[in-house]
């Protein structure tokens, strides 16, 4: 089996289901002869052609209209948006139209269409091109949303997201693109969507986060091991609809939430995680949850980059904080 | 300064305002059995409209969209369109739906409140009603860029108004259209008012159909009140579309002889007078005398499709009204194909309330409840 | 003093912003000769002329892309949205742009916009007409985020609003617009803004609402205050920033927190308010947090709007769970 | 069908790629005390251009988007403007930025991941650059709405790249502009490519200055390699908005001699003969050409510049560099005139944490760090 990184097994999930599935047809900007800015689409006009593999005009609006046009005579299109700070312009097609097709004609047409983008900053790349806005997008009903943390979670989730018949957006941490390498097998399996994974087992504390905040936890996970504290690690993979059900469990075996996130605090995906379990496991609560996630002003450049984004120094110091209250 | 690039807009009109046909009428303005399907469909959209701004008014439908003088326009281009290709509309284009099998008891539906009214039986790649204004315009491109890439001979024909055509969302699906060379047909409804804003305000050009030019595609005025004009013009831009030779825009002039909706009184910022001198350009009459010259109409006929259009609507109201209000499961049986747990639970707690507080029957309370104008 | 609608009270509170600061100018769709499809800008057209109350084309991202060049040049553009489901197209330009200004430019550049628009549902009104998308605008930040419930509230809110050097998202329940008339003194006084207006003292459970729910709550709070169940009601009325301080005060003295919105749940601004007293707060809850909001689906037409909006039904059952707990 | 409206777009240059001049030629060809000024800041943003790519290789600067062959266009606009008018550039008009007295320091700032480089000293109504396609052209048009709204005479620039023309934000701009005759200029930079996209791919117009015929506006289309055209193009066009005659549609012909940003690779994807023989048409040749026939320039002088501009570039660079990397209270001081409290509690969270992790120097692992072609 060979190893990839995120951005080669995002590639190989796309040329398995183009491959097996005649009706998946890519849309978005450069990412034919270029294959996209970051190479999530390298080679797939070459393989595929270009009726399937299209660059468009540079819209997102249109990109996203289009697609749903597409998908209401049986194509599965997946777009991919430049970058997530650039999701606005298709946002009206997105909330009004694609997420609400299946509702509002009772299932006559529907938008099985995937948006695929890279999410959030730590690449010191230029302005409006560092956005987490997953809660934006979480709070939109008949959307799901979906950010994969690793090479074989973003294989499986995208065939998976490419297969389920109903609108996902698809976000990829784009600094963890090429952070690591892992074995994927490159066997069309799909990973479930509407779950948590739980990627570490633990007893003092549940951490919750995505993206590209799993790396960060996990390693401030190892180094409060060596202190003798024991978290659980939930990467919640589907942002939306969450699957409180994991959480909870989790909670009731540790009594005690840290929820990370890089988005900024207020109204993010956290809250809701958070309300969630005031709502319905505040008597297995041993501490006030802490969330840690982004501050409230804008992502900054690159020379503050790292001074906004959650690390391992401030989710440790979270979970100590958690701990002694 | 050397010219790199010209361009020039043409206007067709066959019959003029009188009933008198210009000389060069296509084939059609002869075939009596088309004109008068197509005379018999306006009718009926006129009895059907007439009564949707009834129903409103008695409480008995919500806010609803006038099409009264669109009929020629909305007929026309229909009747140009082949039953596979896909009609787009706005939110007005009941004459384009009822001709292309849409049931009235349906449209009625979906504008007293009840989603059930965009679950088409016939038509059903057709899309449903589009609020936000342009919008549409991309599914139109997006629909047949999907009839592009499988090689079908069909096209996709997509309304907008006047006021539309300042939304970006416009100029980005015939951009594409054109980028692509997509089988598409969008038609501009230039029926002069976006609500209370004459068109003189929403754009400096002199015709909307040179907005065409900044897509490099074919752009053509024509008189919307003609049935004869825009149905030929159509017809030549479906032929274009389905042989692959790419889109046309189409602005068809009539004007608004109504409220924008029932929730809006144009008097309040159009003169009357302006509104007089419209019904003398409107599009049933001229296509009236034009049958009777051609000896196939007179007042027996007229009274007899009058009673007989009256009789269709009345059999749809009784329909749409004996509906049964929807049941709250509706609100979420049709968000997802894989629904996630929570929604079930939710379900529950919307089945515990309901009707709980207000009992909503066809229009209760509907109209101007609090909203003037929209 | 007059007795006056809350669209009236708007409506004073630009005539008389546009009479005292001559910077004001508002814009936006049929809002000139027409005065707005809800009547708020009735008049202001004749009385200040078509330079200062201008008719735009039909195009949102227009209106908020205009209103921030304009800003920029010392105006301070009042823009309204029709409705605020379209509000989508303007979203570019109000996270992108608006929002960022001053924080971009270190403050040479800035924009004292307000965005009004109608908000919620409960009039009948057609599809994407009946929209609650505070919690999207409240998590970008450099936005504040306003709502006012009373005719009093409108117009000292709005005041304060046009007045504050930075933009606002001015949301106006389209249910309220002409509920009831409210004696209103037109002085010119603004209200303050990113405070809590506590509308009536209790003892056993703290309410947060805002918008058309207030009159739910209250209506609510009435009738469980004949059951002997003393509510404190907060009007929550700055959505963004949270005045967090007044809520956390009240659940001290109450332990019980029950939050009421329109708005779907998922990710809803009742999540951030519940995640702060998770925070912050959880020692003085004395039972779980209740949220009692839209369900996470599409906001439905006219039949049913009125099974989806929250009532006072199930705001009172969601008290009395809270103090059964 | 008659005709109801025509148009034509003219194209522009005096001064061709041999440096040969056109019959017809402004004053301005012979404007020598212009034309070095104009050559001199050309020569000086070349000069700046290929330090700012050599930064970004080094590992001082972050991505940058090279303005290699644009020169002309942007100092050629940025001449025709007045003083008190309003530029708002994309992200590469750093020619128009430097004429205008944006310090080139200031520049690099920004594009080292630090906004302190959007506070400019001078030129401060100008807008900061504009990373989201084609937003700008709206902050043109309502820039241009409060000059003409207080009767002042001057007007907004708004530069847009041919891509751009692709986005909705830029019709409805040229649209409300032409609409209510705003005091705006509108310069789209035709280079040909948008990232990866040549514009064959990006519209099926002839030209992008006949989409001003979608917006009623007049449109021009100009060799933007020929400095004299530009400006001379430009300032007709200033000096009618200026008028109060309206706005102007300009399309600059030129090309992105250089990758789209430092994080691109152009080799994937366009030949590189195409380069070649853009690089024969290049803006400062011809210029050398004229001025040396005009006998104002010669090896001597043209040496004496470049080392003035290397020297002032150095300063720029020296400058830039020993700026110290920005507080960490940067990020919340300048977000709001009225700071919320819970803004302040998180300001003293960031300091806490400050450079905990990263140290985050000038461009320290900026580039390809992640991203290959934005
Ligand atoms: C994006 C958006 N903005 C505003 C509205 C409110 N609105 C409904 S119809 C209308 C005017 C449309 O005018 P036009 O395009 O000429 O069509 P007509 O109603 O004349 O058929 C407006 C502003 C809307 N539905 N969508
Ligand atoms: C809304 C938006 N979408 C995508 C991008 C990513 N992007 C940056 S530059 C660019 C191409 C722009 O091409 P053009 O307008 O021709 O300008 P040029 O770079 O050639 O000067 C793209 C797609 C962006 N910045 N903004
Ligand atoms: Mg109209
Ligand atoms: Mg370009």
């Amino acid at each position: 089996m060979a190893k990839v990184t995120m951005i080669e097994a995002i590639n190989r999930a796309h040329a398995w289901e183009m491959t097996h599935d005649p009706t998946v047809v890519v849309l978005g900007e450069d990412i034919g002869i270029n294959g996209g800015v970051f190479r999530a689409t390298a080679g797939l006009q070459e393989q595929f052609g270009k009726d399937r593999v299209q660059d468009t005009p540079l819209a997102e609006g249109m990109i996203a209209g289009m697609a749903i046009g597409m998908a209401t005579q049986g194509l599965k299109p997946v777009a991919e948006i430049q970058f997530m700070g650039f999701i606005y312009p298709a946002l009206d097609q997105i909330a009004n139209h694609m997420a609400r097709m299946r509702n509002r004609t009772r299932g006559r047409l529907t938008c099985p269409v995937v948006m695929r983008m890279p999410h959030g900053g730590g690449i010191h790349a230029p302005e409006h091109h560092s956005e987490s806005l997953e809660a934006m997008l979480a709070h939109h009903a008949g959307l799901r949303v979906v950010c994969p943390s690793s090479p074989a979670r973003a294989y499986g989730l995208l065939l998976a997201s490419i297969r389920d018949p109903d609108p996902v957006i698809f976000l990829e941490p784009a600094r963890l693109y090429r952070l690591v390498k892992q074995e994927v097998a490159d066997d069309g399996q799909a990973l479930p969507l509407d779950v948590c994974y739980r990627l570490r087992e633990g007893s003092d504390v549940t951490v919750v986060t995505w993206g590209a905040m799993v790396t960060e936890t996990l390693r401030a996970a190892d180094t409060l091991e060596s202190e003798g504290v024991s978290c659980e690690v939930l990467d919640l993979a589907t942002l939306s609809p969450i699957d409180h059900d994991t959480i909870l469990e989790s909670v009731v075996k540790t009594g005690r939430l840290v929820i990370v996130h890089e988005a900024p605090r207020n109204c993010g995906i956290g809250a809701e995680i958070a309300a969630t379990v005031a709502e319905h496991g505040l008597y297995d609560l041993n501490a006030p949850i802490r969330r840690v996630a982004g501050y409230d002003t804008i992502m900054p450049l690159a020379r503050l980059e790292y001074d906004y984004i959650p690390n391992a120094a401030r989710i440790m110091d979270a979970v100590r904080e958690t701990l002694a209250a | 300064m050397k010219t790199v690039a010209e361009f020039e807009i043409k206007y067709c009109q066959f019959l003029d305002a009188a009933g008198s046909l210009a000389a060069g009428a296509p084939p059609l303005a002869s075939d009596t059995a088309e004109l008068l399907k197509m005379y018999r469909f306006m009718t009926l959209v006129r009895a059907f409209d007439t009564k949707a701004v009834n129903l409103q008014r008695t409480g008995k439908l919500g806010t609803y969209a006038s099409c009264l003088g669109h009929e020629a326009a909305h007929v026309g281009v229909a009747a140009a369109m082949h039953p596979e290709d896909v009609l787009i509309p706005v939110y007005r284009e009941f004459g384009s739906q009822i001709w292309r099998g849409v049931k009235m008891s349906t449209i009625l539906t979906f504008w007293g409140g009840d989603e059930r009214g965009c679950d088409y039986t016939t038509a059903r790649e057709d899309f449903p009603w589009c609020v936000p204004i342009a919008t549409q315009m991309l599914h139109g491109a997006g629909v047949a860029m999907a009839m592009k890439i499988r090689g079908q001979k069909r096209c996709s024909v997509t309304f907008i108004g006047d006021g539309g055509t300042s939304e970006g969302a416009f100029y980005e699906a015939i951009n594409l259209a054109g980028a692509r060379a997509l089988p598409a047909v969008f038609v501009i409804v230039n029926n002069d008012w976006a609500i209370s804003v004459p068109i003189e305000q929403q754009t400096a050009t002199k015709t909307l159909a040179q907005k065409a030019i900044a897509a490099g595609i074919p752009g053509v005025q024509v008189d919307g009140n003609d049935v004869i004009a825009i149905r030929h013009i159509t017809s030549e831009a479906v032929a274009r579309a389905r042989r692959g030779e790419g889109p046309t825009l189409i602005e068809a002039l009539t004007y608004r002889l109504g409220d924008h909706t029932t929730a809006d009184d144009a008097s309040r910022y159009r003169d009357q007078s302006e509104v007089k001198e419209a019904w003398g350009k409107e599009p049933l009459l001229r296509l009236r005398s034009h049958l009777m010259k051609l000896r196939v109409w007179d007042e027996a006929r007229e009274g007899a499709l009058k009673a007989e259009c009256a009789r269709e609507v009345e059999a749809a109201v009784d329909e749409y009204l004996s509906a049964p209000k929807p049941s709250t499961d509706e609100m979420f049986d049709h968000l997802f194909a894989n629904p996630p747990k929570g929604l079930a639970e939710q379900r529950e707690v919307a089945r515990r309330y309901a009707n709980g507080h207000h009992a909503a029957g066809h229009g209760a309370g509907h109209g101007r409840n609090g909203s003037d104008g929209h």
